[in-house]
């Protein structure tokens, strides 16, 4: 009984453990193929965060905290933004207006690369860290 | 002379006051009467800066756009100086003895909030304009709450919840919004000789509204439907009683609406328009009510308030008769119905301290106990009916020849039926303590007010005299108003 | 160089601390970090107001694409003066906050409450200072999400629905106002205000337009609380700990307002807000019954709290009624009450706040005698009270003086004796508490604690402060009103 | 074509009410954010109808492309969404706490709690 | 063909849409509602060759990843009435 | 065709809101809000928004539907049964929409290249045909979105991270778990479904 009781959510436990993988990867290529594709930070971490909420239905939320811990996730949920912020602050820096990508290099396509890059890379961490701990929130049931 | 200096003395007493505060009451009443004697002397400089014809005036403290905040001394308001830091002296002497001798609770807050409502009144009295006479005049509303309801019962509460609506009432709800009105229709709200209204170019109802926005909206003039607050505010401590109703409070009322009718509207104006008739009948009625109820009154302190909403309204009168004389008259009754109305007052708080009597049925046989009190208080009534040796014959006196030169023999009639009537309810007063037999048995000796406040009564009382056969410097000083 | 990053720094400040809050965690970290980066805010916008004073509208182009491409901020002397007004009753406020929290949110979930509160500075001065039209909507959702949490922390449960309530509320007015924004768009093509403000000439026949306005209208009006749409404001300011309420008090629903104004003003301009739309008709009523009857309504509550929420609302009726006399010296009326009534709530709130801190309710029927126990707060309370009604020497008096006056001026007496009458009813609902903590003796049969019992020294400095700048603001009411009149110019003349 | 021009704004704005409506006249405070679920998209929808242009395609850039459909509604929308899920994630934690105090999350018992509470 | 293609889908789509409304069972409306989204995959992709920009395969993708998360989060809400919880033993795997 | 697409999904979408409107069962409704999500997400790719169908997909049908199971989870599944629907709310949502119709009369027609919202030459042309100079990215959304307006966006991110501690610090994230409880079965009330693995395996 108890072994049948466990193997009911075999095949899923399998799947999911094949799909996560794959998941973050696309998430990953969502994240950077976004300037060429539809896509972005947003959408990237919105699927990134889709991995661990598919983990912690399937596995439980028990175990996906081990996986990303609450306090790992407050501080990413901060440093998502102070990646975004900290772009515009250093453009500040160097002399430009507030997220000025221009004076990030010689060249304004280079440094509109770059700060695009950087300003993807803040909110597809920020999404990705809230989005698991709204699941956290939601999910831990009291 | 800066006038602001008149502001120093009772300001800067104030922290004083605190400081001292219960437990060394006799520092902290002599920094009062120190600070009153300065007032005074201050007050008595810029007299004679303006009878000598210098300009007395202050810098302009810019409250709105066009309209800033300024003092200067005139005439009217020299008198009303002197008058007021005078009787401050008087007050906090009388003060003393009687505070003490009825055990009052609060006493700091009390010489406070008198000492606040003082410099109020210093400012109203100087007002350049119109604007700093609304805002001193709100001040001496909100400064003497507190005092009104100084016992803190339920009926001191009641009173100073009335006090305080009607008051604010009026002022807000109808004196603000004709100066806003006048300073619309004008572009200034300054005082000038003639008036400032002459030249805005208004039609006769507007400015009778006007008018009546005026006499109604400032409540503490009483005229009739606005006149509730003021027997209600008697459950005020006497010396307050008599601040109230012979200094701060109604005599800014009444000083108020001087000013407005001499330097804002201009008696020309209202002596040409004639708009003046639409409210004058309701201030005789006045005049005769009170008196009326004033007879009905068994209450000493009660008596006492309803003459004072009669004598108020003479002066009411005089200003909206709007001739020189009946203006002067007004002006001069200000200063001579104070020293009448507060030696009645200060004699009534002394049978209550020393006799603990309210009522005047109870008050058969007590002159043998205290002469000197009911002598002054007969003093007093003389000075409140406008009899010989006592002062208030001569504003009288100049009220009625203004109504002769406005043309209008009927408000003779009215002042005389009123003095009828005053005679009729205050000399019985002093006539049934010496007269009658006590109903209890009383026992021998006197029982006289203590000494500071006796010294008070008795200030007053020979000033009351005084002014009688002295009236002519006052007279004077009122002569230097320009009228046109 | 720093010169010229001002409008960015007052927002980018704030923006930086609410994560470096929820990063420090540790209470009184997060407060200085809080503290500093609103004083630096605040240092900003006092430096802003200056150049923008001396030299002209300021315009910041972010990311240095050039307005309209990009987003720009657009600084003339309005919203120069909501900023400062914005960001120095947040950090006075915010001073009072450390002690005052303690009462009502856990000291673990403190960095979340100083986060919360900078994240709603960071959005209020973000609306007031940005010159495009989507990124208010933006801006709005940070604050109001930040302040649905900041209200949630009161220590009742009925914080919780009535954080609730907002938020449904607050929901309808954004999307109504993100619907707004969508018909202007189409209708012009323009996000940017400026740019707004060109083509909306030639696209005003257009129903499209019509309808924007209608909607902006009716957005802006739920979130500033204008009278029949302020159902949300009494509860949320009753039940939110009492240092946010003061916040809120002074600063929300006037930024929502300004936001009104700019819409009404500087983008469609007086003449299609007043004279195609008769704005006035609907908004005018709306007003004047706001007003009175809040003020009536303020009257029978029994707590202090809910009476002076009721009377923000009469107040923003003040402000609208002025509003709609379209005039310079109505908008300088409306403006300059709120500056005036920004403080002095806020004082008022802010004392309440001591008496909660010390008594632990604010039911105005048991403060019996409350002036022995703390006398410096219920001083607080009369002299900010007495700004409330108006008296003379008081902000109050100033606002509505002129009030009174522009109303007048443009012949519509009855407006003004209508305020006059709600102050009246002012008078009655402060008169009624002041006469119950100075005189009232307490019924109490058990003997009240003797001696002074003040509130700690951190919340009442910062209250004297405030009201050191309204005794000033009231003494010499020109100072503001020039600031007013200047910020009323601005509106009026459109963008240049 | 023209017929059905204004076709889409219409249904939109029909989705749109049904959302407010259920915003409005629902007790139930799940509903309720259902509602506002139903109405933000709604207006997103709108939106997206302004920047939809016939014969064009999604503005990814590409050679050979001459007609694209406006980018800028997009953007505005996808900053729009974000809000929309951070207000129901706000919404919703609100109804859970909510719950957890009052034992309900029927908009008329609460208030029956709140008003028997605030008598006694 | 591919009109028709898109013809068939809609069709279908409208059958399942009616089976989720209609219910009558929480199940049937899960396997609607399911089974409504791959046929929404299905389209997107269709609509990506007809309109001629097939590199949109992506968005395909992600509606059938989040298909998937909506199915099994909706059965483990309706099995367990909780989404966080752990259904394994450690020693599981 | 693509006309067609979209008013068939049109309707669908009708179709869903008033099941919403009509169904009591909480569950079902939002089961039909993902479903709407999804439609609505199709209907956006129709109309070239492919950006935003990738987000609403992701975030309508996929993390509100999660975040609606869990706030149910929490509290009750069906909604109370009213006698009748408020009437003022039928009047404020009829008159609203009809001013929004009557909005949209005169407003350009679906898909007009020449509306002014297309032809903006400092916004959407620039946008559209200038962007790839300046920026480099084939990508005009994601060009706007991060550059042009990219202080949108930084609000954006700002708005997620506010939704991120408000929801902190209503739940917080970690809470006490029901196996640390005993459960609370009373004797005689036959549990309809296990509640957890514990109760499962014993």
């Amino acid at each position: 009984m108890k072994l049948y009781e466990r193997q009911r959510h075999r095949v899923l436990q399998i799947v999911t453990k094949l799909i996560i993988p794959f998941v973050m990867l696309f998430a990953l290529y969502v994240q950077f193929h976004g300037d060429y594709g539809p896509g972005g930070g947003f959408q990237a971490g919105v699927i990134f965060a889709s991995a661990f909420i598919l983990h912690g239905l399937i596995f439980g939320l028990q175990r996906t905290r081990q996986v990303i811990t609450p306090t790992a996730l407050r501080i990413l949920m901060a440093l998502g933004v102070l990646i975004y912020l900290g772009t515009g602050i250093y453009s500040m820096l160097l002399g430009g207006n507030l997220l000025d990508y221009n004076v990030f290099a010689h060249d304004g396509k280079h440094g509109q690369h770059w700060g695009i890059f950087a300003v993807e890379l803040g909110v597809g961490v920020t999404v990705t860290a809230v989005m698991i701990s709204l699941f956290y929130s939601f999910a831990s049931k009291r | 002379m800066n006038p602001l200096w008149t502001l120093v003395p009772p300001l800067v007493v104030i922290p004083f006051i605190i400081f001292f505060g219960e437990s060394r009451r006799n520092l902290r009443e002599a920094s009062i009467i120190l600070a009153g004697i300065a007032l005074l002397a201050i007050n008595d400089r810029i007299y004679s800066a303006v009878v000598s014809g210098k300009v007395v005036e202050s810098g302009e403290l810019s409250l709105l756009a066009n309209f800033s905040l300024r003092l200067s001394a005139e005439p009217m308001g020299v008198m009303f100086g002197l008058l007021a830091s005078f009787l401050w002296v008087v007050t906090t002497v009388y003060s003393i003895g009687y505070m003490r001798g009825h055990d009052e609770k609060n006493q700091t807050r009390f010489y406070c909030c008198f000492a606040l409502a003082i410099a109020c009144v210093m400012a109203a009295a100087y007002a350049d304009n119109l604007l700093t006479l609304f805002v001193a005049y709100e001040a001496i509303t909100l400064s003497t709450f507190p005092l009104v309801t100084h016992a803190g019962n339920d009926a001191s509460r009641k009173a100073g919840r009335l006090y305080l609506l009607l008051l604010m009432c009026g002022s807000i709800g109808l004196f603000l919004p004709a100066i806003i009105w006048i300073a619309t229709a004008a572009g200034t709200l300054d005082f000038k000789a003639g008036g400032i209204l002459s030249d805005a170019g208004m039609s006769k109802a507007s400015i009778a509204v006007l008018l009546a926005l005026c006499v109604f909206g400032v409540g503490k003039a009483a005229v009739m439907p606005m006149h509730r607050w003021l027997p209600a505010a008697m459950v005020a401590p006497t010396p307050v009683s008599a601040l109230l109703h012979a200094v701060a409070v109604v005599k800014t009322g009444v000083f108020t609406i001087l000013k407005v009718v001499t330097y804002t509207f201009g008696i020309d104006m209202i002596s040409t328009t004639g708009v003046a008739g639409y409210v004058l009948p309701i201030v005789a009625f006045t005049v005769i009510a009170s008196s009326l109820i004033a007879f009905t009154k068994d209450n000493l302190k009660a008596r006492l308030a309803y003459s004072t909403i009669s004598q108020l309204s003479y002066i009411v009168m005089a200003a909206l008769l709007a001739t020189t004389m009946s203006v002067t008259g007004g002006a001069l009754h200000i200063v001579m119905h104070a020293f009448g109305k507060i030696t009645l007052f200060f004699c009534a708080g002394a049978i209550m301290v020393s006799l603990h009597k309210t009522q005047i049925s109870d008050l058969d046989g007590m002159g043998r106990r205290m002469p000197i009190t009911m002598f002054c208080f007969f003093i007093g009534a003389l000075g409140i009916i406008g009899l010989p040796p006592a002062s208030g014959v001569w504003s009288k006196l100049l009220i009625a020849g203004g109504s002769l030169e406005a043309g209008n023999a009927f408000w003779i009639a009215v002042l005389m039926l009123s003095t009828l009537l005053n005679i009729a309810y205050l000399l019985p007063i002093p006539l049934r303590a010496f007269f009658k037999p006590a109903k209890e048995p009383v026992t021998e000796g006197w029982t006289e007010a203590p000494f500071p406040s006796l010294w008070a009564i008795g200030l007053t009382t020979t000033v009351c005299i005084l002014l009688f056969f002295f009236p002519q410097p006052l007279i004077n000083l009122l002569g230097l108003i320009q009228w046109r | 160089m720093i010169a010229d990053q001002l409008p960015a720094l007052t927002i980018v400040l704030p923006m930086l601390a609410a994560p470096l809050c929820v990063l420090a965690r540790r209470p009184l970290a997060c407060w200085v970090i809080a503290l500093c980066a609103n004083f630096l805010a605040v240092l900003s916008a006092w430096g802003m107001f200056w150049q923008v004073r001396d030299d002209g509208v300021i315009r910041y182009a972010l990311g240095g694409w050039a307005a309209p491409t990009g987003i720009e901020y657009y600084v003339d002397m309005m919203n120069a003066t909501m900023l400062l007004l914005v960001s120095f009753i947040s950090c006075v406020v915010l001073v009072y906050a450390y002690r005052s929290v303690n009462k009502s949110v856990q000291s673990a979930k403190h960095y979340l409450f100083y986060a919360a509160w900078m994240l709603c500075l960071t959005g209020l001065l973000g609306i007031c200072i940005t010159g495009d039209a989507f990124n208010v909507f933006v801006f709005l959702e940070i604050s109001s999400l930040s302040m649905y949490m900041l209200i949630a922390f009161g220590n009742d449960k009925r914080a919780l629905f009535a954080s609730f309530r907002y938020l449904i509320m607050g929901s309808i007015g954004a999307s109504f106002i993100l619907i707004g924004i969508g018909f202007l768009y189409a209708a012009t093509g323009a996000l940017n205000m400026v740019d707004l403000a060109q083509r909306i000439p030639d696209a005003e026949s257009q129903r499209a337009v019509l309808v924007a306005f209608s909607f902006l209208t009716i957005g802006l009006m739920i979130k500033s609380a204008v009278f029949p749409l302020h159902g949300w404001l009494a509860n949320a300011y009753q039940h939110s700990p009492v240092a946010v309420t003061a916040f809120l008090a002074g600063t929300a629903t006037k930024v929502s307002l300004y936001v009104l104004l700019r819409f009404f003003f500087s983008i469609f301009g007086p003449g299609y807000s007043f004279g195609s739309m008769f704005l006035n008709v609907v908004l005018l009523p709306a007003a004047v019954a706001g007003f009175l009857m809040l003020s009536l309504v303020a009257i029978f509550q029994t707590d202090l709290r809910r009476m002076l929420a009721y009377s923000s609302v009469a107040q923003i009726g003040y402000i609208i009624a002025a509003f709609c006399l379209a005039s310079q010296s109505g908008l300088t009326a409306g403006i300059v009450h709120i500056i005036n009534h920004g403080i002095i709530k806020t004082v008022l709130f802010m004392s309440v706040g001591c008496i909660l801190y010390r008594v632990g309710h604010t039911h105005s029927n048991s403060l019996d005698n409350l002036f022995h126990k703390m006398p410096l707060t219920v001083t607080a309370f009369i002299l900010s009270g007495l700004g409330l009604i108006g008296v003379p020497l008081t902000v109050g008096f100033v606002s509505k003086f002129s009030l009174i006056s522009a109303s007048m001026e443009r012949g519509w007496w009855m407006i003004g004796a209508l305020v006059l009458l709600s102050s009246l009813f002012a008078i009655v609902y402060i008169g009624r508490v002041v006469e119950i903590m100075l005189f009232r003796k307490s019924r109490n049969s058990t003997p009240e604690p003797v001696g002074r019992h003040e509130a700690p020294m951190m919340m009442l400095i910062p209250m004297y402060v405030l009201i050191g700048i309204s005794i000033w603001f009231g003494v010499s009411g020109s100072t503001t009103l020039a600031v007013a009149s200047e910020a009323a110019a601005a509106l009026l003349g459109g963008y240049q | 074509m023209q017929v059905l021009g204004l076709y889409n704004y219409w249904v939109v704005i029909v989705l749109m009410m049904a959302g407010l409506y259920i915003m409005i006249a629902r007790y139930n405070l799940i509903k309720k954010m259902i509602g506002l679920g139903v109405f933000q998209t709604s207006i997103f929808y709108m939106y997206i109808t302004m920047g939809k242009v016939h014969g064009g395609t999604a503005p990814i850039l590409e050679d050979g492309i001459e007609l694209y459909s406006n980018p800028l509604p997009h953007v505005l929308i996808l900053t729009a969404i974000v809000v929309g899920v951070a207000t129901t994630a706000v919404g919703l934690a609100l109804i859970v706490r909510i719950f957890e105090q009052y034992k309900t999350i029927e908009e008329d018992e609460i208030k029956a709690i709140e008003a028997l509470e605030h008598d006694s | 063909m591919f009109v028709v293609i898109t013809l068939a889908l809609l069709v279908t789509m409208l059958l399942t849409l009616i089976r989720a409304l209609m219910g009558p069972t929480i199940f049937d409306r899960i396997l609607a509602v399911n089974s409504f989204g791959t046929k929404t995959v299905l389209l997107i992709a269709v609509f990506g060759f007809l309109t001629g920009r097939p590199d949109f395969v992506d968005i395909a993708l992600v509606y059938s990843l989040i298909n998937y998360i909506g199915t099994i989060a909706v059965l483990k809400f309706f099995e367990y009435d909780d989404l966080g919880s752990g259904a394994y033993q450690e020693d599981d795997f | 065709m693509e006309l067609l697409v979209t008013v068939v999904l049109l309707t669908f979408l009708v179709a869903i809101v008033v099941g919403i409107i009509v169904l009591r069962d909480l569950l079902a409704a939002i089961i039909l809000l993902g479903m709407y999500s999804l439609v609505a997400a199709g209907v956006f790719v129709v109309m070239d928004a492919v950006d935003v169908a990738f987000t609403e997909a992701a975030v309508g049908c996929g993390i509100s539907t999660i975040l609606f199971l869990g706030a149910l989870s929490f509290t009750r599944h069906e909604q109370k049964p009213r006698g009748h629907d408020s009437l003022v709310a039928v009047v404020f949502v009829v008159l609203t929409g009809a001013l929004l119709i009557y909005g949209t009369l005169d407003m350009p027609y679906y898909g007009d290249p020449q509306s002014p919202a297309q032809t903006h030459p400092e916004l959407t042309q620039h946008y559209l045909y200038t962007s790839m100079d300046e920026t480099g990215m084939p990508n005009a959304v994601t060009s706007v979105l991060a550059s042009y307006r990219g202080y949108d966006t930084l609000g954006e991110t700002v708005v997620v991270f506010t939704a991120g501690i408000a929801v902190l610090s209503l739940l917080g994230l970690i809470r006490r778990r029901p196996e640390d409880e005993t459960p609370d079965d009373a004797p005689g009330d036959v549990p309809a479904l296990p509640k957890n693995d514990s109760e499962r395996t014993s």
